[in-house]
């Protein structure tokens, strides 16, 4: 296989099978989930379900002053690599490209020097996020293999997307067919881990929200 | 090409002389050749030195499933008269488009160059050589295949000019109907120059030859065959757009102010960033421009299944596939399937309902 | 003498798309240098550098002409010219159809193609002594038949 | 497969819902959990960080009810929950965690790991890997009515002294009552005077209440020891006495884990929506104070904080009433840092009072309340949980400090204005 057929490979059946896997593990998951549906509260209610849970959705994206001292690095470190990823995926012109060929419509890009600099402090953050979770007491006992893979498959699209854009190393079709394989790793790996609370985050605060604000409390 | 002398023993530099050519202008002929092979001014006492010595071989030009782009191309090469002092420097015993012979002369002309220079001719092919059934392609009456591997074997260096000849091309695009391979895929114990490109761009495949001619080797050749002289960097590192891509600034029209203002053509399609040739600096039609300098992007076409990347116009970071139907269609499907996996959990937790027996505390201690 | 072909369709000849020009002279500077230094010379190809359209140009009005322009007829004609800085020397050749096959900087005292070439100077010496020969042949044949 | 570990897993299978559901799928691991709980902080032990103490749960979830799970079951890949896993999970699910609910609100994804913890406990009783002294205490519950095994005549008792010495009457299954009041048998045996002080409080505001002899008791070890079955048949106890007495309302005394048994937990136990009120005695004390029917008089000079029950205050809802309550009697109220919902837990709630292996981990962690009163160094600290009360005693005493604790209610009953 030359590299161009790789590259092909990978923007073509490659991307397909792995959108397949992704959009499937998704979409079963959060059925799987949402099916199993929860009792009725049949206690008296002292404040809304609904308005708590999805206030919960935003607030519980704030930790409170005690809880950052408490977790400054996880905090701090969590922030910035959440917030590179977002920048990266969402606002690098070439990926715009591929969302407006998918979902029909783009948006404005940032640029790329721009997210090349995020790119960095995001690789950083997730090194260090890894060192992190080596020599933290709790996260060291936590941490299984899945907690492994996940970092690798999240930080690898991000160290092949910066030497695809560099162009270190190998030739250009094969750093750029990498990065891909390595997305599209992240794609097949994502609905079967801990990477799909992108999406269950959102079920979860609500559930955490709407539990707390149905007795009046504000979590 | 007249006046030529006929003996093959004969150096480049004897041929030159014998046509009264001055030593001055050998040696500006040895500065354009070296500018051609893209080897640094340095290299000129070298190849004088060479072209002095280097011997008239003996060329045979193959051409296969092919639209004669690539003859044409060399014929249109821009340094009219080094050409025809490389050309007169060989012998060019067979050229289907080129030769004055035909039929079972022209045939007869390749046998007796091959019976003759056996083991020291150089063989050039372009195009495709197809496989799934030999008569798609024949030149009297004799399958391509079998004309190249009968061909080959005396040759004593193959070099394959074109994207058809190097890596399939056009003909090899899917669903390649005539089941087209390159020479490569059919020879393995030559050495094999790939030249590829639609057409390469001409002084490139002048350049390749002459260094043939002038060194008698074969120049370093990057991992898919190609001299790495002409194809070792990108298009996208030599261009002169690239600083725009740097910057994020895209052309997103072919007539928006991006595009009045020569910004980055990588969304509307350019291949520049995973295609290697020399045309960002050799350019075309006399050093003039090319596709980039000119507006359009780059198809990529020195590459491999070039006509398989999902679209000249489709940017190399979309993919190929229609992946917006994919996922609508796996959505659909996988909600139905959700659904059955939701009523199974469903089920599982009535029956852990069912199964319950009331905990009393006499069952707290076992 | 055929003037550089200039650039008939350019998209955008601007400030912005000169990048490469700097570095160029600058390169030139250290050449010169060098060749007062060491008396090393140097060449560069015009053709092997990426240029954006109207950096060609913008080379060599930056270098302008200086005292010397010399012309060859060798296998189409080529152009020889020293810049307005001594030592720079720009050297151009044409084809038959005057189109530029190569161009090079040459920063030296004078480039070597201007040179009479010693296998030149022997033949043309062959020549003359042959027309001399031929000449004296043709006398004697010509004393002998009078 | 034992029978009990049979019962325990089916006890799991039921537990899981789509709270559940999301909540597993969510956790990235991030250990801030960890940081939340006193059980953690105190010990440095990350076996303690409250979602590993959901492991039991989680596997249950993992291989019954996701499709990559139960594949993985088929191929034996899938962890599954044994006898030995529930013997080690035992001490960090009812021993580490008082269900104070604090994990619930630090974690980044939502995940609620009490209610989690809640339910693995279900579990691991059914099972019959619940801590000896929960069991007892469980066990008296149901049979004699109350954990301590305090009866009725024991209660009579404590009525005719607190009448005797106060001269009010303590009125005892008064059909039609618009209150009825539950206790708990901590203040029946060790807190009388909250008898008293709500007596006094209530003839002051003009309240018709009633204490029924039936169903006094206002604990719920079920709730405990993680087995609605039994907690249901408690709380069914109190439902039956106010449908007899034909209350408006129930009222909870100060206890936590009481309040969230009957007020929250009580009608989802019993399958039924209840057909009367159900309020903590400090949200009826505060809404007297709103409607003016309690007065008081005099403030008390000496600096006062508040400790918050979680099960009333981060579990409950019972945040403001506490403080309105205070700032009648008090102009030197100082709050400690992490307060209201996000309070520290005393470190005895959930059961772990009950449970005497806990006892040494409990005062261990008992260093963060001291850390948080340290903070602050008020003179006397006010709460509103029995439990709370005598830990917080047990507490100070075996870290040598000197601060009296008061029940808010009785503190009230103190200041009550002359009528």
């Amino acid at each position: 296989m030359t590299e161009i057929e790789f590259l092909n490979w990978v923007r073509g059946p490659g991307f397909q099978m792995a959108t397949i896997i992704f959009v499937a593990g998704i979409v079963i998951r959060i059925f799987e989930i949402l099916l199993l549906g929860r009792k009725n509260n049949l206690a008296e209610a002292k404040g809304s379900e609904m308005s708590s849970g999805f206030k919960t959705i935003l607030t519980r994206s704030v930790p409170d002053a005690s809880t950052f001292k408490r977790s400054t690095f996880t905090i701090v470190a969590g922030y910035i690599f959440h917030i590179g990823l977002f920048v990266i995926i969402f606002f690098y012109a070439p990926h715009i490209l591929l969302f407006k060929d998918v979902i029909g419509f783009g948006w404005p890009a940032l640029p790329t020097p721009v997210v090349d600099a995020f790119a960095v402090i995001t690789i950083i953050a997730l090194l260090a996020v890894l060192v992190h979770r080596f020599n933290n007491k709790v996260l060291h006992y936590l941490t299984n293999f899945e907690d492994l893979l996940v970092w690798f498959v999240t930080i690898a699209p991000l160290v092949t997307g910066y030497i695809a854009f560099h162009r270190i190393g190998m030739t250009a079709p094969a750093l750029l067919g990498l990065h891909i394989l390595s997305v599209e790793l992240l794609m097949v790996v994502f609905p079967f881990t801990k990477l799909m609370h992108a999406f269950t985050l959102f079920m979860s605060r609500w559930y955490n929200g709407a539990i707390s604000g149905y007795r009046g409390v504000q979590s | 090409m007249t006046n030529r002398p006929n003996g093959k023993n004969i150096t480049l530099a004897d041929a030159m002389r014998s046509q009264g050519i001055s030593r001055r202008s050998f040696l500006k002929f040895c500065a354009a050749t070296a500018s051609m092979m893209a080897l640094p001014p340095a290299m000129i006492p070298r190849i004088a030195n060479a072209l002095e010595n280097a011997k008239r071989p003996s060329v045979i030009w193959l051409s296969f499933q092919e639209c004669t782009g690539c003859t044409e191309s060399l014929t249109r090469a821009h340094t009219a008269t080094i050409e025809n002092l490389i050309f007169d420097s060989i012998s060019l015993d067979y050229h289907h488009t080129l030769q004055a012979a035909s039929g079972h002369a022209a045939e007869a002309a390749r046998e007796a160059a091959m019976e003759e220079n056996y083991g020291k001719y150089l063989l050039v092919v372009d195009g495709s050589i197809p496989l799934d059934n030999p008569g798609y392609s024949t030149i009297a009456g004799i399958s391509n295949y079998d004309m190249l591997m009968a061909t080959a074997k005396g040759a004593a260096a193959i070099i394959a000019v074109g994207t058809c000849a190097t890596y399939g091309g056009i003909p090899h695009a899917k669903p390649n109907p005539t089941g087209a391979v390159s020479v490569g895929d059919l020879i393995k114990d030559k050495p094999i120059i790939n030249v590829p490109g639609c057409p390469p761009i001409p002084v490139v495949i002048t350049g390749v030859l002459t260094h043939y001619l002038t060194f008698g080797t074969i120049p370093e050749l990057d991992h898919i065959g190609r001299p790495k002289v002409f194809y070792g960097k990108s298009i996208h590192d030599r261009c002169y757009r690239r600083p725009f891509y740097d910057k994020g600034l895209f052309a997103e029209t072919f007539d928006d102010e991006g595009a009045k203002k020569g910004w980055c053509l990588f969304k509307l399609g350019c291949k520049g960033p995973t295609t290697y040739n020399a045309c960002a600096t050799t350019k075309w039609n006399n050093g003039t421009s090319f596709p980039i300098e000119a507006g359009h992007p780059c198809l990529g076409c020195s590459e491999p299944d070039f006509w398989d990347g999902g679209g000249f116009y489709k940017a190399l970071s979309m993919p190929t596939e229609n992946i917006s139907k994919t996922a609508v269609y796996t959505a659909g499907a996988a909600a139905a399937a959700g659904v059955a996996i939701g009523a199974l959990n469903r089920s599982k937790q009535a029956a852990s309902k069912k199964a319950h027996i009331k905990v009393t505390v006499d069952d707290l201690t076992k | 003498m055929p003037e550089a072909a200039a650039p008939q369709f350019n998209i955008q000849i601007g400030n912005e798309l000169t990048w490469n020009v700097q570095p160029l002279l600058h390169e030139i500077r250290h050449a010169l240098r060098n060749l007062l230094d060491s008396g090393e010379c140097s060449v560069i190809d015009l053709r092997s550098i990426p240029l954006a359209p109207g950096e060609e140009d913008k080379i060599l009005s930056t270098l302008g002409r200086g005292e010397v322009q010399a012309q060859l007829d060798a296998l189409g004609p080529s152009e020889i010219i020293e810049t307005q800085y001594a030592g720079v020397w720009i050297v151009t050749h044409y084809n038959d159809e005057n189109n530029i096959i190569s161009r090079f900087i040459e920063i030296t005292t004078i480039p070597d193609i201007l040179r009479s070439q010693i296998e030149d100077v022997t033949a043309a010496c062959n020549r003359l002594a042959n027309i001399l020969t031929d000449d004296q042949e043709i006398n004697a044949s010509s004393v002998e038949n009078s | 497969m034992s029978a009990s570990l049979e019962k325990g897993i089916n006890a799991l299978k039921q537990q899981v819902d789509s709270t559940v559901a999301s909540f597993f799928s969510s956790c990235v691991h991030c250990g801030m959990c960890a940081e939340a709980c006193l059980f953690y902080t105190e010990t440095g032990d990350p076996q303690r960080t409250p979602i590993y103490k959901t492991e039991p749960l989680r596997r249950i979830w993992k291989s019954e009810y996701t499709l990559f799970g139960r594949i993985g079951k088929m191929f034996g890949l899938t962890k599954a929950v044994d006898e030995k896993l529930l013997a080690d999970w035992e001490t960090l699910v009812y021993d580490s965690c008082t269900l104070c609910g604090r994990c619930s609100m630090v974690c980044p994804v939502g995940i609620d790991i009490t209610l989690m913890i809640r339910k693995t406990r279900e579990g691991l009783a059914a099972a019959g890997h619940a801590p000896e002294g929960l069991i007892g205490a469980t066990k008296r519950a149901v049979t004699i009515g109350s954990p301590m095994g305090v009866k009725l005549p024991a209660l009579k008792a404590q009525i005719a002294h607190v009448e005797k010495d106060t001269g009010l009457t303590i009125p005892l299954d008064v059909e039609g009552a618009e209150y009825m009041l539950l206790l708990s048998s901590m203040e029946i045996m060790n807190f009388p005077e909250f008898i008293e002080a709500v007596a006094r409080i209530f003839k002051h505001a003009g309240v018709s209440w009633t204490i029924s002899s039936e169903a006094f008791e206002a604990t719920n070890s079920g709730i405990q020891i993680g087995v609605s079955d039994i907690a249901a048949e408690l709380v069914q106890r109190i439902v039956d006495a106010a449908g007899k007495l034909k209350v408006k309302t129930v009222i909870s005394p100060e206890c936590g884990h009481a309040y969230m048994a009957i007020r929250w937990d009580g009608p989802n136990l019993v399958g039924k929506a209840f057909n009367f009120k159900v309020r903590h005695i400090l949200e009826v004390l505060d809404e007297l104070r709103k409607d003016g029917r309690l007065k008081t008089t005099g403030k008390e000079e000496q600096r006062l904080t508040y400790h918050d029950p979680c099960q009333i205050a981060r579990r409950g809802g019972v945040i403001d009433q506490p403080r309105n309550l205070i700032n009648m009697i008090s102009d030197n109220f100082v709050e400690m840092p992490d307060t209201g919902k996000m309070n520290w837990c005393c470190g005895a709630g959930g059961g772990v009072s009950s449970n005497e292996r806990a006892d040494e981990v409990r005062l261990k962690v008992f260093q963060r309340k001291k850390d948080q009163l340290d903070e602050v160094m008020p003179d006397a600290i006010v709460s509103a949980c029995s439990n709370c009360r005598i830990h917080l005693e047990d507490g100070l005493e075996a870290y040598h400090m000197d601060i009296p604790l008061l029940s808010l209610t009785e503190t009230i009953a103190e200041h009550l204005a002359e009528k």
